[in-house]
């Protein structure tokens, strides 16, 4: 898996590359982490695109960035995701508590 | 035909990914479809990440024993598995020597009270149609069917 | 860290795409490129093949042992292995209890005579940095080695 | 795998889908001999385009249908070679024994 950060206007996007899973969530845990609460960032946004897999331990992850975004009152967004990834969510009945787009540019353009 | 594969796999999470490549392999040849494959990956990799992290603690050098079966109409002839001899589908079996989980932990949370962690249980009975745990002094057996004719559901 | 997965599978053709896609993601997460994982592939397939149909005869009932294990600096510490200690890389090692192979038939037939079969052995020996098959009561072993760092090529 | 047969003018193209190991690879001896030796096809055209994976038990096949179309005196063609076919074949030293085109429209323009 890989992980990187640029920014797009005031949104940070996170790119992540691979497959999510135990191995690998505490990297994507300390990005989101380090963006809302270090850098307080006022609005991230998780590219899901490349992401083919994901598990709880994953999920775990997007569900702590999204508490302590809104603890922090910045804003915490998703796109791209992959049947697995949407399976997932839904399964964990959290898809409806995420802010969910289809692509980049919804998200970038969500008021 | 019988047709199993037995793995004995460490309790590192870096195995996880080789054991959703083979399942998900597994899965194929048996004939479940794209989104039934996803979930059976899902489902056995949650399994293995409980154990690493309940059962042996975060501990990667212990191990796992896992064996995949492809159950058959001609198998599964013990009276007390009705399910497997009018059904095609897969079994998975964990065997673990860590720390057992109580029933009660085996049951999941409530997944109204949104928080990270505390999924895993939920996802695994969700997607298998069979879910047994039984702790033992000779290890602890968590056992998985998910079956291709869902003639129960 | 000793990181090894064991197998037992088998004898059955249906089982070489199962164990091909788990040992192309040990590969990956070893660190071989594209290339080297197709050839890695390859080679473990010939292997099990070969063992299906000579040493089993194409009985598909019978079981193959392969313990799949990561090489690394820490390990391989007996004065027997030089390359183990030095360069990272995979360790596959086939156990079988079928007909044992001559060590004239496990060096392959000469390529220049255009036939169909007779491949096998003359792949596995040019993917693989160590090539070793032991017949023996307790099983036949054969064990092959591919390194990361090819220090000695 | 799966294995299905075309015509185009005088040309019978194989096509075949996914994996060729041990498992599959007595299915294509059968649809190559089939047509070569039964059906007596002039020229027989092998797909290999969707075919990520080929093992000795392959080759053979493939082999085994180039030496009996020389004998029946008809023309033996292979085309969309992946990177792992071509491995294979080349290991084999088996790349030149064949003729081989990059796509469709170059196999059936060979004279
Ligand atoms: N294989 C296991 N061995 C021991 N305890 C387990 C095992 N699987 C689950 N548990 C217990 O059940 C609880 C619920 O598991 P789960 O629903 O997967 O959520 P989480 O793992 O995030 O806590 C765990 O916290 C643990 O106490
Ligand atoms: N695992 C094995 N057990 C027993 N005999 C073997 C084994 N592998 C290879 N052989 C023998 O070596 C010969 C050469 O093998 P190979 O080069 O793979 O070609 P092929 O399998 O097409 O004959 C085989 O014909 C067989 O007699």
């Amino acid at each position: 898996m890989q992980i990187s950060t640029r920014q797009s206007g005031t949104s940070t996007i996170v790119d992540v590359v691979g497959d999510i899973d135990l191995y690998n969530s505490p990297e994507i845990r300390k990005v989101l982490l380090e963006n809302i609460r270090d850098k307080r960032v006022p609005r991230i946004i998780i590219n899901l695109k490349e992401v083919r897999y994901i598990d709880s331990s994953g999920v775990a992850s997007l569900v702590e960035g999204l508490k302590v975004s809104r603890n922090m009152s910045s804003r915490f967004i998703l796109f791209g995701l992959s049947p697995a990834a949407r399976e997932v969510l839904e399964l964990s009945r959290l898809i409806k508590v995420f802010e969910v787009y289809e692509n980049e540019d919804q998200a970038l353009a969500a008021t | 035909m019988a047709f199993s594969l037995k793995l004995e796999l460490p309790s590192h999470p870096q195995v996880l990914s080789i054991v959703r490549s083979a399942v998900q392999q597994f899965a194929i040849v048996v004939g479940f479809n794209e989104e039934e494959c996803r979930s059976i990956i899902l489902a056995v990799d949650e399994a293995l990440a409980n154990i690493i992290r309940h059962a042996y603690d975060n501990r990667y050098d212990q191990t796992i024993e896992l064996t995949c079966r492809r159950l058959g109409p001609d198998l599964g002839t013990d009276p007390g598995k009705p399910l497997e001899e009018v059904c095609d589908g897969l079994e998975f079996i964990f065997v673990d020597h860590g720390r057992s989980a109580t029933p009660a932990q085996m049951k999941g949370r409530d997944l109204d009270d949104v928080r990270p962690g505390g999924l895993g249980i939920h996802l695994i009975s969700q997607i298998m149609n069979q879910v047994c745990y039984e702790p033992g002094e000779n290890g602890n057996q968590l056992r998985l069917i998910k079956l291709l004719n869902r003639k129960k559901q």
